[in-house]
């Protein structure tokens, strides 16, 4: 086999206190899709970010066609051909969608940029994107999160790259995007690209990949050349070092009266008046496609936005709340769903983003905090859900957007309250780790709290929850019992009519 | 949606409610261009009600007394837009002045005078940007020591007192006239042109925008971030020079402690104008309107013979109420 | 020419009390005769040029000025001739780019440098008058040299000091960043710790303002009112507060100039060469009348301050 | 990973190169406890090299002369890590010493004159909070309003003219002394433990900082955002308040003119001590640290009688070192 077109020669990468890659070697080949996985922190993205030259090794190098590079900047590597989609949104939101599409390289004739070409460019690759609906002239902070992932796409694809890499692209976009995604990965690889795609999602790269390198801390494990004689249970075991039969791990409970009832609430976002009820000890989903409300429901619910109609019945009081504040105290507690906007405190520690809220419980005469909880607390929850750190000082900026995805969770899960909202919990989270998850939210089960997931993985809202609501254009459609929640009828409900 | 949108959000009724009175009209008008509506009807409001206001003389007067400002001011727009900011440039308006006249003096030519200033102006702003950009310093502790070093340095250069020129035709640069306006006058509308369209019509000018409204995908995209960093505060030295050599010629003199305090006036003006302080947005329009609502207020306020200490009282109001202003429009438009 | 007359009176520290008593006297002046005084502030040469544009707008026939700096004399008078508009200045005189006075310019003032030796000759007086040792005597001269009066204020007062016999060496800066009492104190802080072994200090500065700053500053290092003598410059506020206290203190007097006079006086100047064309003369000194606790409130009323 | 993080690491080469000719011990020391470290060597370096610096009665001096600055910039820091800024503390100064004597003159009761001027300070500081909290205007601008405004409102007070105070036991609040030191210097101990306390040890100051760090993912986590920003502001006013009462005091005069700039030197004095501007840190002991070695270099230059002009540059250099070297540390954890 003659040499790859894209190879990985020893590299590593440290950080303070964390050894990110170790002297990892393999190569992918021009034409395929090359999945890259392994748990969260295993230095999936610190290698991507070396590609692009965002991250220096202490060792190795790269070999692209033959060549030897080692990149000192971004600019360089985007002069060798080198295109990535990176895990966080990396937009300028109050630019047009055109401009940031071209951003780097606008078209400039005598000095001024084109408007004209820049217009037709951007149409372009709005139409191959499938985003015919985006007008050009668009600021893109208007768009929803899902357009500006695929807009984020369609700027790799105008740099005509020969390397692209994709960092998680699927965790915020809708069926449909997920299918143009889908094709336009496939024509990369037909015109004869290194794709590298990383991914938690097995049934993506069974659907999609050729080959693929699986990662564990920091350490290269295997490289297959071909899916072909692999199965899910081998990957599994490569990537988390221990055999995990059925991940959702559904265990059977009693349920109690109802705790929470949702009555007629109404406000931006949502069409028609929504209600549905939660009993103790139940575990209750929220399906739908992207966009079809459902975190404008539970935002509304939890008093993160204003209702203009409507109540939310809870421990005998009838009413809305007016702030999450009041809410969580009163036991109903949001975790919400974009974790870089909404959820991290970037420059604060681990165990500052667990212990933000749920100190209250620890505090000495209301007033001074009780450090040393705190520090325990941080300390269990890391440990509960591996949270790969240094440790509860460690700024979480620094963690992986899977590590920071599970301080957040942790947050919430060290509540002491009656009701969890979680907002796709387990977007961007390892296979091993959602297991962990989905173990704790049936202890809270267990202990007849009651647990509203909202979750657009299919899979997950069938097997874990006890009823599922579907929610499709602002409107609750049907509430659908486990045993009859089949993948068929949940994504029936889901699709427009 | 940050707090901040929540508070507008929430605070949306109160405005709402106070929103009766105004006719329908003038609510559109409001609505749709925002300030400049506001500086139409004020300039309206202040030629009717203000004696002498809307005079030839009196609009060539206001026009040279915010020349300082709005010529600077067009710069200032490109840093902030970049997401930083500078406090040094009036300490460059005076160091660069007292360089002229020193040089100007010494040498016996106007054209080595003037262009010593000019160079100084851009020294310190590359020394800024480069600071900023190269070690990460926030620019605003950055060109607070600036603005310290650099008045250091005009006073040590003049010897602490003003420095007056020997050679006549100096002055003509800050008097000689066309079509009615003055050099200073030209100077302030030429930069808004040249910074109109730099910031509007070429990559550069998006670039800097870009990096403003996330320099991370900038750098990510491919932007030489830290050299348009180093150039745009070189340009706003450069600026801060022309006008720092001008005020010298106007003035006769390199005064080294002239302009104190201009640095939060230019800032104002831009903000007026709609400019944002985070970066990412900003408009030329915008900052020529922030600059002439300010100079219309203040040539208004001293027509009208308003005492000192009310001026203090007229122009925390006015500040105040155009970014309250701002708010509300922007409230509305994430509303409707 | 008896039509509507609109003189300007612009001042370089509008906030100061020193220019709101001159400006306020004139505009009484201007209420009893019949003239309208348009009140304006000029801390730069920037401002001050748009505020002749903006006199000018008014269709004034003149002004009185305190310029911000001595200097911009030239560009101010080629501007009023411009329009045709009478120039006097008031308090600092406008100087050529020789440096030398203005005398086309009518001008009514005192002299930073005369009122800085008055200041000297005061302590000069005050040191015999206690008896004490003049080498034993070290001045504090809080200077602020970034302000061209201020410095011919300190410059006179200490070569009067030295030319009564001072000991040069025993005087000691303090460089303050503004003219106010809290900076004064900062810089006057150090030098006191510094000279430890004098006993007996004198303390100048350009204004009253500042010299209290110093006082308190050597209070707080255990010197008490015999062993001060602080003169002031202006006879402001600042001096009537520090007189009215209970007890005497470091503050020894001041030396008031009467800024209600200079203000009415400049200005009648002004409106009689306007209406009258009669030139005042090229340059009126006034002199400042020391105050001291004992006689305050009599030469406040005297200078109508 | 932020530009600036980028810009960190793309230039640490050029700092390690400049690192060879430090010693091993100072190097750690550097390391290890950053801005301490560089007060102690400042300190002893000082204390050697300047006479009469370390004697009982300078140190007492300095203490005093960083009252004000050191005072407010305990609550500065916190208007800081909320990522606020309070440009109007200057003028509240001024402000709430004129109110303080005016009410104490005309009352005859110093207790009634000590409460107004708190009160006002209170007062001035809680609208900064609600126009920022309320209507999510960016409190530069909102603060710069009010630096204009209240300055304004000092002036009117007090006419324009020093106010004198008649009730004599007013002075002891300023030069009551206990343990050898003053009231002043005590409230700015006592503000340093309090607010030190209220930052770290209470969760009110996690949520300051929590804010600060991201405003959205603090309200969603049960913050009372708009009530913490106009009590941390109001904590600001009041703390200003009180400063202005005892300089009042101290002074023995209410000085409408008193502490221009005061802000700069305040907020400069905070980034010294490693409160980043861009909000969600800060620290106490540095605040401390920063506060004295500003103190610790003015005072010096006294001493050294080192000239204006040249303290113009001291200033400035000394601040942008400080940055400079801040930044460097980061890029060296960063990097190990
Ligand atoms: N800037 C940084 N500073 C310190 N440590 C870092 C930094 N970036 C990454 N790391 C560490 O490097 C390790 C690898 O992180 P990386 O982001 O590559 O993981 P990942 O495989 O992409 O995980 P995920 O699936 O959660 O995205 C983690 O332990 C992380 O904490
Ligand atoms: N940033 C945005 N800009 C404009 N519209 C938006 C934005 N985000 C959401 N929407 C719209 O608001 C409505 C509800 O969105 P919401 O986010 O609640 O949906 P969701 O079902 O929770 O999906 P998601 O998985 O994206 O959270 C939809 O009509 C959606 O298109
Ligand atoms: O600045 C001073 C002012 O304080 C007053 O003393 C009059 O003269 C001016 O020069
Ligand atoms: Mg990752
Ligand atoms: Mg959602």
């Amino acid at each position: 086999m003659s040499d790859p077109y894209l190879r990985f020669d020893d590299i590593s990468v440290e950080f303070p206190g964390v050894r990110a890659l170790d002297h990892v070697s393999f190569g992918a080949n021009a034409g395929e899709v090359h999945a890259l996985m392994g748990e969260n922190g295993a230095g999936k993205s610190t290698l991507l970010k070396v590609l692009s030259g965002v991250n220096r090794v202490t060792s190795g190098a790269l070999w692209i066609d033959g060549e030897r590079h080692v990149f000192a900047n971004e600019r360089e590597a985007l002069d060798q051909g080198i295109a990535i989609i990176y895990q966080e949104l990396t937009l300028s939101p109050n630019l047009s969608v055109a401009e940031n599409l071209l951003l780097g390289q606008l078209p400039v004739r005598k000095g001024f940029v084109d408007r004209r070409a820049l217009r037709e460019t951007a149409l372009g690759v709005l139409r191959d994107l499938g985003e015919e609906g985006i007008d050009p002239a668009t600021r893109v902070r208007d768009l929803s999160i899902g357009q500006q992932q695929m807009i984020e796409i369609g700027r790799a694809l105008l740099r005509n790259a020969r390397i692209i890499a994709f960092d998680e692209p699927t965790s915020s976009l809708s069926v449909q995007e997920i299918r143009n995604l889908k094709r336009i990965v496939k024509r990369l690889r037909d015109e004869g690209k290194v794709v590298l795609y990383v991914t938690h999602r097995m049934d993506e790269v069974f659907e999609m990949c050729d080959a693929i390198t699986v990662f564990r801390d920091g350490q290269h494990i295997s490289t297959h050349p071909t899916l072909e004689h692999i199965d899910h249970d081998v990957l599994v075991s490569e990537m988390v070092g221990r055999e995990i039969e059925d991940v959702y791990g559904y265990r059977e409970r009693q349920h109690g009266p109802v705790q929470l009832e949702v009555k007629g609430l109404k406000g931006p976002g949502i069409a028609e008046p929504a209600s549905f009820d939660v009993r103790q000890g139940e575990v209750f989903g929220l399906f739908g496609l992207v966009g079809a409300g459902r975190s404008e429901l539970l935002r509304l619910v939890c008093g993160a936005e204003k209702a203009e109609a409507g109540s939310v019945r809870f421990k005998g009081r009838d009413g809305l709340f007016t702030s999450p504040r009041e809410a969580i105290q009163s036991g109903i507690a949001m975790c919400p769903e974009d974790r870089k906007t909404q959820g991290i405190f970037a420059i604060a520690s681990v165990g500052d983003n667990i212990n933000i809220s749920c100190r209250r419980f620890f505090s000495r005469w209301k007033l001074f905090r009780n450090t040393a909880r705190e520090t325990r607390n941080a300390r269990d929850y890391i440990r509960r859900l591996r949270i790969k750190t240094p440790g509860p000082e460690t700024r979480i900026g620094t963690l992986s957007g899977g590590n920071q995805q599970k301080t957040i969770l942790a947050r919430w899960l060290a509540e002491d309250i009656d009701v969890f909202v979680m907002d796709e919990p387990t977007r961007g989270i390892d296979v091993g780790a959602r297991r962990d998850i989905y173990s704790l939210l049936y202890d809270l089960a267990e202990q007849g709290k009651s647990v509203v997931v909202i979750s657009s993985d299919l899979a997950e809202v069938s097997s874990i929850c006890d009823r599922i609501g579907v929610m499709r254009d602002g409107r609750v459609i049907d509430v659908v019992h486990r045993d009859q929640a089949t993948p068929e009828r949940l994504l029936g409900l889901a699709l427009p009519a | 949606m940050s707090t901040e949108k929540l508070a507008q959000a929430q605070s949306a009724p109160d405005f709402s409610a106070s929103r009766g009175g105004l006719s329908r009209i003038v609510r559109n008008l409001l609505d749709t261009s925002g300030l400049i509506a506001v500086f139409i009807l004020l300039f309206i409001g202040l030629s009717i009600m203000v004696p002498d206001f809307l005079t030839g003389r009196n609009i060539v007067g206001l026009l040279l007394s915010v020349t300082l400002i709005g010529t600077i001011a067009t710069t200032m727009m490109m840093v902030l837009a970049l997401g930083e900011v500078d406090l040094s440039v009036a300490s460059i308006v005076a160091f660069t002045g007292v360089v002229a006249a020193v040089m100007t003096s010494t040498s016996g030519s106007v054209f080595i005078g003037v262009m010593s200033g000019v160079a100084a102006g851009a020294a310190v702003g590359a020394f800024n940007g480069f600071v900023v950009a190269q070690f990460g310093v926030n620019s605003l502790i950055a060109t607070l020591a600036a603005m310290e070093f650099v008045r250091g340095l005009a006073y040590i250069t003049s010897g602490g007192d003003a420095v007056m020129i020997t050679v006549p035709s100096f002055f003509d640069l800050g008097s000689a006239s066309f079509l009615g306006l003055t050099v200073p006058v030209w100077t302030m509308i030429f930069c808004f042109i040249i910074f109109g369209v730099l910031l509007n019509m070429t990559a550069f000018g998006r670039n800097v925008l870009a990096t403003g409204g996330n320099a991370e995908a900038a750098n990510l995209a491919g932007v030489n971030v830290r050299r348009l960093k180093i150039t745009v505060f070189a340009l706003q030295g450069v600026v801060a020079g022309v006008a720092g050599v001008l005020l010298t010629s106007r003035m006769g003199l390199g005064d080294p402690n002239t302009s104190i305090g201009l640095e939060l006036a230019v800032i104002s003006a831009c903000v007026l104008g709609g400019v944002s302080l985070s970066g990412g947005v900003a408009s030329i329009t915008g900052v020529l309107v922030g600059v002439l609502i300010m100079g219309s207020v203040q040539n208004a306020m001293g027509l009208l013979n308003v005492p000192t200490f009310y001026q203090y009282l007229v122009r925390g109001a006015i500040l105040l109420l155009a970014v309250l202003f701002d708010r509300w429009k922007q409230t509305r438009r994430s509303r409707v | 020419a008896k039509e509507d007359i609109t003189l300007g009176f612009i001042v370089k520290k509008p906030e100061q009390a020193w220019f709101i008593n001159e400006q306020r006297a004139a505009t009484e002046l201007g209420k009893k005769d019949g003239f309208e005084v348009v009140k304006l502030s000029g801390v730069d040469g920037q401002e001050v040029l748009s505020a002749i544009d903006n006199l000018h707008s008014q269709g004034a026939q003149g002004f009185v000025i305190c310029p911000p700096d001595v200097r911009l004399g030239p560009v101010i008078k080629r501007r009023a001739d411009q329009y045709d508009m009478k120039v006097v200045t008031v308090d600092d005189r406008f100087v050529n780019s020789d440096g030398d006075p203005m005398k086309g310019v009518p001008h009514l003032g005192m002299s930073g440098y005369k009122i800085g030796q008055q200041v000297g000759n005061t302590i000069a007086e005050q040191i015999k008058a206690r008896g004490w040792d003049m080498d034993d005597v070290a001045a504090l001269r809080i200077s602020n040299y970034e302000l061209p009066t201020a410095k011919e204020r300190t410059d006179g007062a200490t070569d009067a000091l030295v030319k009564a016999g001072f000991n040069k060496d025993n005087i000691f800066d303090a460089p303050q960043q503004n003219t106010d009492t809290s900076s004064a104190f900062a810089a006057a802080s150090p030098v006191f710790s510094k000279q430890s072994k004098f006993k007996h200090w004198v303390i100048y500065a350009l204004n009253e303002e500042s010299v209290l700053g110093g006082v308190r500053a050597s209070e707080q290092y255990g010197l008490t009112a015999d062993d001060v003598i602080g003169v002031g410059i202006n006879g402001s506020g600042a001096a009537f507060a520090e007189f009215s206290r209970e007890k005497p203190t470091g503050f020894y007097g001041t030396i008031a100039v009467s800024s209600t006079m200079h203000g009415r006086q400049s200005a009648l100047n002004l409106y009689n060469w306007v209406t009258e064309g009669e030139k005042p003369p090229a340059d009126t000194q006034t002199t400042g009348k020391l105050m001291t606790r004992d006689n305050w409130q009599q030469v406040r009323d005297e200078l109508g301050l």
